[in-house]
């Protein structure tokens, strides 16, 4: 049975979870064995993962026909390094944020929503990992829908009214973005009439219509950039992020962006091809500028958020820049810090919104007001994100240290040490911000909210303090993640020499 | 057991000692046996490894992979051993000491105080033991962040103000220099191993060389080089054993002592010499070194006094490391051992004049050496120390640096340092000899008491090895000589 | 200090102190006739080391002109370095 | 019985056993300190006789030749006379740091290398200041501190000279160091601060007069003496030294004239005498050192006995200044008249010990044909009789009568100075049985021969004579209460309101600077604030619009870039 299956394991990755969401909707009257269906779903999409990462690592690119149609003809799946790592990555993610979410959702969403929750959120993993596996460019906008609209959902359930609002910008923006990536692919159909994309790679470089394939590229580019939130499109992020509920903001923030980032670094290396992207256009040059803006806009507004959330969203804006910055220098030392990044940043920004989560789930609040002297009733809690914030600072052996490490170095190598100054800069930015709740909730004399807090219970805080000791645990051994982020940079950058 | 197991298990032991710690708070007697035991072992271990290093053994031990080619690396040298020592034995006179402040002075949270200690003096150990760039960064900066809770251990707004000046500017310049120069040394060299003779050296141009070590010697802020020295003033709102041993030896020293390893062995003292990249940074030592002492002179609270006067003598390491000469070295290494037992001693007295006759003005004391003799003579004595003067340890490595800046050519240090022996004159002695001399204008000075025993004990013990180290100072020298290479 | 009223001592009379004074100035003239013995060899031989000791009455002369000028030049002095006992005075001192 | 016990380690166990005993028995340790050490000392080889291997150098503690062993002797008694002196004191403190200070004296003159020659010298400083301190009157303790700083300035200025010197020869031995180097000059400004070159003095009138009654016998026999001996070894020969010491005889007299306070008048008059021996160094000859050195013991003797009496009048009375004593020789005749043997032998009157030895240095100055020295010389000879010869015993003991009555000082201080008396006249009458077979240097000398004897009684007489028929005729300067500024004035006034001056110009600039620079800062972060801010543009939450047009505009740009 499992030898048949394991031929079939790209295929399983998706219709795991996408089995698993119509099931949530029918299941929907037992709502523990629900959540353990999706628990299930993604510890097995975990699991297959791991094996495909595996096999990848010891036999090369797998490609997988969906139904039995060979490419270009039929849809392909094809697995590489780069996307297996990113599929470890937002399995990863799911797998832990799901225990988490059993007591977060059961406090934050109405009961008979949360069979609609899990199904919406097994959508969305569905979504990622199709956009993430496919090898066929129309796919992955399919993909990116599935996911898209799943999350609007997710993000519709907030308990707070800008929830709706929020929800109802990200629909808008994010459809503005799925048109443009849609129009993209558009023209890229059209000089090159194929969809699959080791095909079109194959093409392009013969292709005579420069403009029409220059200006698709621009609507990937900008399609894409709105889904990773690259600044300045990233408008709708803060508000989805703070009013959406804990388990999907931390499910989100820890994979969305990083499967957009994946789709565009396979637009521009595999698709397109770095010759055209860098030599010819000036999207480097672009990607840096951007990336520098969102860095330093990002974290200073963060600095002066009065929301946990909305703070925590800033920061993620730039931290995408951080990631931006390595694929705008198009080295593979540059590509590898990304590629690193996007692992340890899903690490970060998940224990951070969970540990958020906690604190949501006893103060009902996260303003910084009301979040004062709580470090001292909820030392767990408080601990991880303390932890977790000095990952994102950069402290050495946590995981942050290392990205940032590989960026610098990347930056010197081609001699911008601007560029790295600018990078330590940003983490001097993050003490800022990271100190500043690190006083009010250590220090302040409790809030009326903190005054009744207790520890969290046992069900948030073991996964939360699992994905901060995975902070600690990749920031000491980085055998796996550098290895493998050096193969897939190294993967991507082959058009690069 | 071997040197490098026992290196090891001294980093180890207070970490996990810090759990029996926090377990046995409810029981203070108990939580505070634990602290002594683990500081008398600890003690032990360092100390076992001594002859070996004389030796000329170097115990080495890879701890973990941090990146490829890149690791956590222990190994024993003179100088380490060096801090270790130092550090190791004070923890323990601080251990006794603290009992005696902590209870007498019915501080709060002690438990996490304990706790936080024992982690700090294994990020110490952790420095101490280094044995390439990355490691010292890593343990710098938990040294930071373990300390920095009891820094703001009162928890009222001038601690929390504190502890934002301290982790500021220790992380921002440790983050924004230091790292930025860990990672530019990495960058050129591939490597961040602590290198006789120096891992840098030749690698790299003259100015490109200066450039390098400016970021090095100001992104080590714990070595509190002006203009980077405000924290350590404002870091004295610590409970007293705090500032004595963190800012006094563990936190300080372990700026001053990265920045000797730096300077002998990643640039290497002849490439230092042959680029003159440290010529200008002096400057900046040497200017520490007299604005410190006159800003001490005009603080009239003791432990402010204290701490400017700590930063004045910080960069007497800093300018013996910046130098580059190996007498000049030898004497900075040695000033690390003396000054901590001086102003340790000092800061010991300062809290115990806290805690038995609450006072914390220099003012104030006129009169109280009459009533706590101990205390104040042992002021006397430390003050001796950090002055230079016979017949305390002091005396060695003000020899020894002076007489490095004249191997090195740079008179002008000879004469800084000598001014500042007179300036520190002027502001350490009044205070005792106004508390023995002059007539106290209160009268219920007389019911003050000496501090209790157990401060007592700890200032006896570091005012003794002020002493001591002027009558045998060879271990310290044996091992001070032995870093420039001197066999 | 309590005392009784003391004794009549010999030098608290003027007349007595007078009269010390004028042996003592008999005594240095005395000495200073030494010098004329000196001179013609007689008692002693007198070993001069340059011109001016020889001159009679050399020592005699510079001792007085000496202490003349001293305390002449001192009081000069005291109009430049003169101060009130407190001029360092701080506040708080005793006396 | 021969023996190597460092000569001053007797001291440093008496000073042990004088701070745990009370009572007579502290009394028979103190006492019989110096009488031990000195039978030790009796009985002491000659050369380097301890050797000790200390960071890197070879030290040698203790050297045994003839110039450390006068000095050997010559401290050993002026220890036991002011120990006698200030037996019956009940301060512990004083006594202790008192053998230190013994010890540490007795240390530097028997230190064969430098390195333990500054490492005494420093604990000469920190133990002798105390005997300051020790008065505890607030004008004590600020003096002490000046006198530590300028010590210590002396110590560090020493260790610079002693580095440099030993950096450019390699050779730590302590022996002739001369003025070639850098470091030889160094060296010579330290000795020199503790023997009071002119204007490096003040700490000497500054401080002695402030200590303690006894404090100031022990000071007054130890640091200038060990200058005094270090000079002579290192820099005998040297000629800026007969300059200098000409210029300290010199000046001092002029002072000394118009001081009030007694005991101060008798420091002034301490750098007038270290200013003949320095002279005598500088002359280099073999008697003119011979000079030097006996002159350094006898100026022991006499102005240990000269600052004993005046301690004797400052404990019984409580006062020094010459206008608030006299007629005290009623009550305290014999007081009185051990301060006149005093003042007898520091004016060299013949039968006294000043007559055997300063003569020497004088006669050598002829010899070389130093002339105008040598009336320098002869002008300060007369002054000294002026100033310590007549002026203290006359104001303390008897001009006007101020009406005090007191009693003889204790015993034991009245035997200190009976002792020191003693010696004055036994030194002075049979000089080459006592005092000359301990000189170290080769040279002949006979002081009674009638010339000299002669011509001293008529300078010091006709001298006298002109001071009384000043007084007669009141041209002479009254005592005035008030006090006379030195260089010391420099540090004591200009300096301090120098400092508050600066310090008025600094704190205005400096505060201004900071708020110079708060005022751009401030605005800087109200501008982030303004933009950043949860309601600044770059924070707050956009209409969809606006978001779009966002959109429009990136990807406009990117085509535009694209087609360019």
């Amino acid at each position: 049975m499992l030898s048949v299956l394991a031929n079939d394991l790209p295929a399983l990755q998706v219709v795991v979870p996408l089995v698993s969401a119509p099931l949530c909707l029918i299941l929907a009257r037992w709502p523990r064995i629900v959540w353990l269906l999706c628990l299930a779903a993604s510890w097995t999409s975990l699991a297959i993962a791991i094996e495909l990462l595996d096999q990848v690592l010891s036999g090369g690119t797998i490609s997988y026909a969906m139904g039995g149609w060979a490419a270009p003809w039929g849809i392909e799946y094809r697995i590489d390094a780069v996307n297996a790592y990113v599929i470890l990555i937002v399995t990863g993610i799911a797998s832990v944020v799901m225990p988490y979410a059993n007591q977060s959702v059961a406090k934050e969403i109405p009961a008979d929503r949360v069979p609609l929750f899990y199904a919406l959120l097994m959508l969305c993993l569905t979504g990622l990992l199709g956009m993430t596996i496919t090898g066929d460019a129309f796919n992955v906008f399919v993909f990116l829908e599935i996911s898209s609209l799943s999350m609007y959902g997710l993000i519709s359930m907030g308990r707070d009214r800008r929830a709706l609002t929020s929800a109802f910008q990200y629909l808008v923006m994010g459809t503005i973005g799925g048109t443009f990536i849609l129009v993209g692919i558009g023209f890229l159909y059209v000089v090159t009439g194929t969809l699959n994309m080791a095909d079109l790679a194959m093409r392009l470089p013969e292709v005579t219509q420069l403009r029409t394939l220059h200006t698709g590229f621009a609507f990937l580019v900008v399609g894409i950039g709105l889904k990773l939130a690259m600044f300045p499109l990233h408008l709708w992020l803060p508000n989805a992020y703070a009013y959406a509920p804990s388990t999907a903001t931390a499910f989100i923030a820890a994979t969305a962006t990083k499967v957009a980032v994946y789709a565009l670094l396979r637009f521009v290396f595999t698709v397109i091809g770095p010759v055209i992207a860098y030599q010819d256009l000036p999207f480097g040059e672009i990607a840096k500028v951007l990336a520098v803006l969102g860095l330093v806009t990002g974290s200073f507004v963060a600095i002066f958020q009065e929301n946990v959330k909305r703070m925590l969203a800033y920061s993620s804006v730039a931290q995408i820049g951080y990631i931006l910055l390595g694929i705008g220098l198009a080295t593979v030392m540059g590509l590898t810090a990304s590629m690193l990044h996007l692992f340890n940043h899903a690490l970060i920004k998940g224990a951070l919104f969970m540990a958020v989560g906690c604190l949501f789930y006893r103060t009902r609040s996260v303003r910084l007001d009301d979040l004062r002297g709580i470090g001292r009733k909820m030392p767990w809690s408080f601990g991880a994100f303390v932890i977790a914030g000095l990952s994102l600072i950069g402290v050495p052996l946590t995981a942050g240290f290392v990205s940032k490490w590989y960026l610098v170095q990347a930056s010197l190598e081609v001699g911008q040490w601007p560029l790295a100054v600018l990078v330590l800069g940003g983490s001097l930015l993050a003490i800022i911000y990271i100190w500043r709740v690190v006083e009010i909730a250590w220090f302040g004399s409790p809030s009326t909210r903190a005054a009744e807090a207790t520890e969290a219970p046992l069900g948030l805080l073991i996964p939360t303090w699992i994905l901060v000791l995975a902070n600690l645990y990749f920031g000491t051994h980085t055998g796996l993640t550098v290895g493998v982020a050096n193969l897939a940079a190294r993967t991507l950058a082959e058009g690069l020499r | 057991m071997s040197p490098a197991s026992a290196m090891q298990l001294a980093v180890a032991l207070p970490v996990a000692a810090s759990v029996p710690i926090v377990l046995t708070g409810r029981s203070p007697n108990l939580r505070e046996l634990v602290t002594l035991v683990t500081a008398a072992v600890v003690l032990g271990l360092v100390g076992s490894t001594v002859p070996d290093v004389l030796a000329g053994e170097r115990p080495e031990l890879t701890l973990l992979q941090l990146l490829p080619g890149l690791s956590l690396t222990f190994r024993l040298e003179p100088l380490g051993m060096i801090f270790a020592l130092v550090a190791s034995f004070l923890w323990l006179v601080t251990s006794i000491y603290s009992i005696g402040y902590m209870r007498g002075h019915h501080e709060q949270n002690q438990t996490r105080f304990y706790a936080c200690f024992a982690l700090a003096i294994a990020s110490a150990l952790g420095v101490a033991f280094a044995g390439n760039m990355l490691t010292l960064f890593v343990a710098y900066e938990l040294l930071s962040l373990s300390t920095y809770p009891l820094v703001t251990h009162a928890g009222t707004d001038e601690a929390k103000r504190a502890g934002r000046l301290y982790l500021g500017i220790l992380m921002g310049t440790s983050i924004g220099f230091m790292l930025l120069a860990v990672m530019w040394t990495w960058h050129i060299t591939g490597s961040l191993d602590f290198r006789e003779g120096g891992l840098l050296a030749g690698q790299i141009e003259g100015p490109a060389a200066a450039a390098l070590l400016a970021l090095y010697v100001f992104g080590i802020g714990k070595a509190a080089v002006m203009p980077f020295h405000r924290w350590l003033p404002a870091a004295m709102v610590a409970p007293t054993p705090v500032s004595a041993l963190l800012h006094a030896v563990a936190v300080v020293k372990s700026g001053v002592f990265a920045i000797l390893k730096i300077c002998v062995y990643l640039f290497g003292l002849d490439f230092l010499t042959s680029t003159g990249a440290s010529d200008w940074l002096l400057y900046f030592a040497g200017a520490t070194i007299l604005i410190g002492s006159l800003i001490a002179m005009r603080q009239d609270n003791l432990k402010a006094r204290l701490a400017y006067s700590t930063i004045s003598q910080l960069s007497y390491i800093v300018a013996g490391a910046l130098l580059a000469s190996s007498l000049a070295t030898t004497g900075a290494a040695m000033h690390i051992a003396m000054h901590a037992f001086g102003k340790i001693t000092l800061f010991f007295c300062a809290g115990a004049i806290l805690v038995a006759a609450h006072k914390t003005e220099i003012s104030q004391m006129d009169g109280l050496g009459r009533v706590m003799p101990l205390t104040f003579s042992a002021f006397f004595i430390g003050s001796l120390s950090i002055i230079g003067l016979p017949p305390t340890g002091g005396t060695w490595s003000k020899f020894y640096l002076a007489l490095g800046s004249l191997e090195a050519g740079q008179m002008w240090i000879l004469v800084t340092l000598m001014i500042s022996s007179v300036l520190n004159i002027a502001y350490l002695l009044p205070i005792p000899i106004r508390a023995f001399f002059a007539v106290s204008a209160d009268s219920e000075s007389q019911a003050i008491k000496e501090a209790p025993l157990p401060c007592l004990i700890a200032i006896g013990a570091s005012t003794a090895g002020c002493l001591y180290l002027f009558f045998d100072p060879s271990v310290v020298y044996e091992l001070a000589r032995r870093i420039a290479g001197g066999g | 200090m309590n005392q009784t009223p003391d004794k009549k001592r010999y030098l608290d009379d003027p007349e007595n102190v007078t009269r010390l004074w004028r042996r003592f100035v008999l005594a240095c003239a005395l000495v200073a006739a030494i010098d004329l013995l000196g001179l013609l060899e007689v008692v002693y031989h007198r070993h001069i080391a340059f011109f001016a000791e020889g001159l009679p009455g050399f020592y005699a002369a510079w001792g007085f002109i000496a202490i003349a000028a001293l305390i002449f030049l001192a009081k000069q002095l005291r109009r430049l370095v003169m101060r009130p006992e407190d001029y360092y005075r701080e506040p708080g001192d005793a006396d | 019985m021969p023996t190597e016990l460092p000569p001053f380690l007797p001291f440093l166990i008496g000073a042990l056993l004088t701070a745990v005993t009370r009572g007579r028995l502290r009394s028979a340790v103190m006492l019989a300190t110096p009488v031990v050490g000195g039978i030790c000392l009796l009985g002491i080889d000659s050369g380097a006789l301890h050797q000790v291997q200390l960071l890197g150098y070879t030290l040698t503690p203790v050297r045994v030749d003839e110039l450390s062993m006068l000095f050997g002797y010559l401290f050993h008694l002026g220890a036991f006379i002011a120990i006698l002196y200030a037996v019956h004191i009940k301060d512990t403190l004083q006594h202790v740091v008192a053998m230190i200070y013994a010890a540490s004296a007795l240390g530097a003159v028997f230190a064969g290398d430098l390195i333990s020659f500054f490492l005494s010298w420093e604990l000469l400083t920190v133990s002798s200041v105390f005997l300051v301190w020790a008065r505890r009157t607030p004008q004590a303790i600020r003096a002490g501190f000046r006198y530590l700083i300028l010590q210590i300035g002396s110590g560090v200025t020493l260790l610079a000279g002693i580095l440099i010197h030993v950096h450019a020869t390699g050779d730590i031995s302590m022996g002739h160091i001369g003025l070639d180097t850098p470091g030889g000059w160094l060296i010579m400004l330290a000795l020199g601060l503790k023997c009071g070159f002119p204007m490096l003095h003040m700490w000497l009138t500054d401080a002695y007069p402030e200590s303690t009654p006894t404090g100031a016998v022990f000071l007054c026999m130890f640091t200038t003496k060990c200058a005094i001996y270090a000079l002579t070894r290192s820099f005998a020969g040297a000629d800026p030294l007969i300059y200098i010491g000409t210029a300290m005889t010199f000046f001092p007299i002029f002072f000394a004239v118009i001081e009030n306070d007694l005991r101060r008048v008798l420091a002034y008059s301490m750098i007038n005498q270290l200013g003949f021996m320095v002279c005598g160094i500088g002359l280099g000859t073999a008697l003119a050192l011979n000079g030097a050195v006996s002159h350094a013991f006898n100026d022991v003797l006499f102005k240990g006995l000269l600052f004993m009496a005046m301690g004797a009048v400052l404990t019984m009375t409580g006062r020094t200044r010459a206008s608030d004593l006299g007629g005290l020789y009623k009550s305290m005749p014999q007081t009185a008249t051990l301060c006149i043997i005093g003042a007898a032998s520091i004016s060299a009157i013949p039968l006294f010990c000043g007559f055997v030895s300063k003569s020497m240095i004088m006669q050598s100055a002829l010899n070389e044909g130093h002339m105008v020295v040598w009336f320098f010389l002869l002008f300060a000879s007369v002054g000294v009789l002026e100033h310590a010869g007549i002026k203290i015993p006359f104001f303390a003991f008897f001009a006007h009568d101020s009406g005090l009555r007191p009693p003889e000082p204790p015993t034991n201080m009245r035997l200190a100075m009976l002792i020191a008396a003693v010696l004055c006249v036994v030194i002075g009458t049979a000089p080459a049985t006592t005092l000359y077979p301990l000189l170290p240097f080769a040279a002949e000398y006979h002081p009674y021969d009638a010339t000299h004897v002669i011509t001293q009684l008529q300078l010091l007489m006709f001298g006298g004579l002109a001071v009384f028929w000043m007084m007669r005729t009141g041209r002479y300067p009254t005592e005035e209460r008030a006090i006379n500024i030195d260089v010391d004035w420099l540090y004591r006034r200009i300096l301090p309101s120098g400092i508050s001056s600066a310090e008025n110009v600094l704190e205005p600039a400096w505060s201004s600077l900071k708020r110079g620079a708060a005022r751009p800062l401030n605005g800087l972060i109200a501008l982030l604030f303004r933009y950043h801010g949860p309601q600044g543009t770059l924070a707050r939450t956009w209409p969809i619009g606006s978001m779009v047009i966002w959109v429009t505009v990136l990807l406009a740009v990117f085509v535009v870039v694209y087609y360019l």
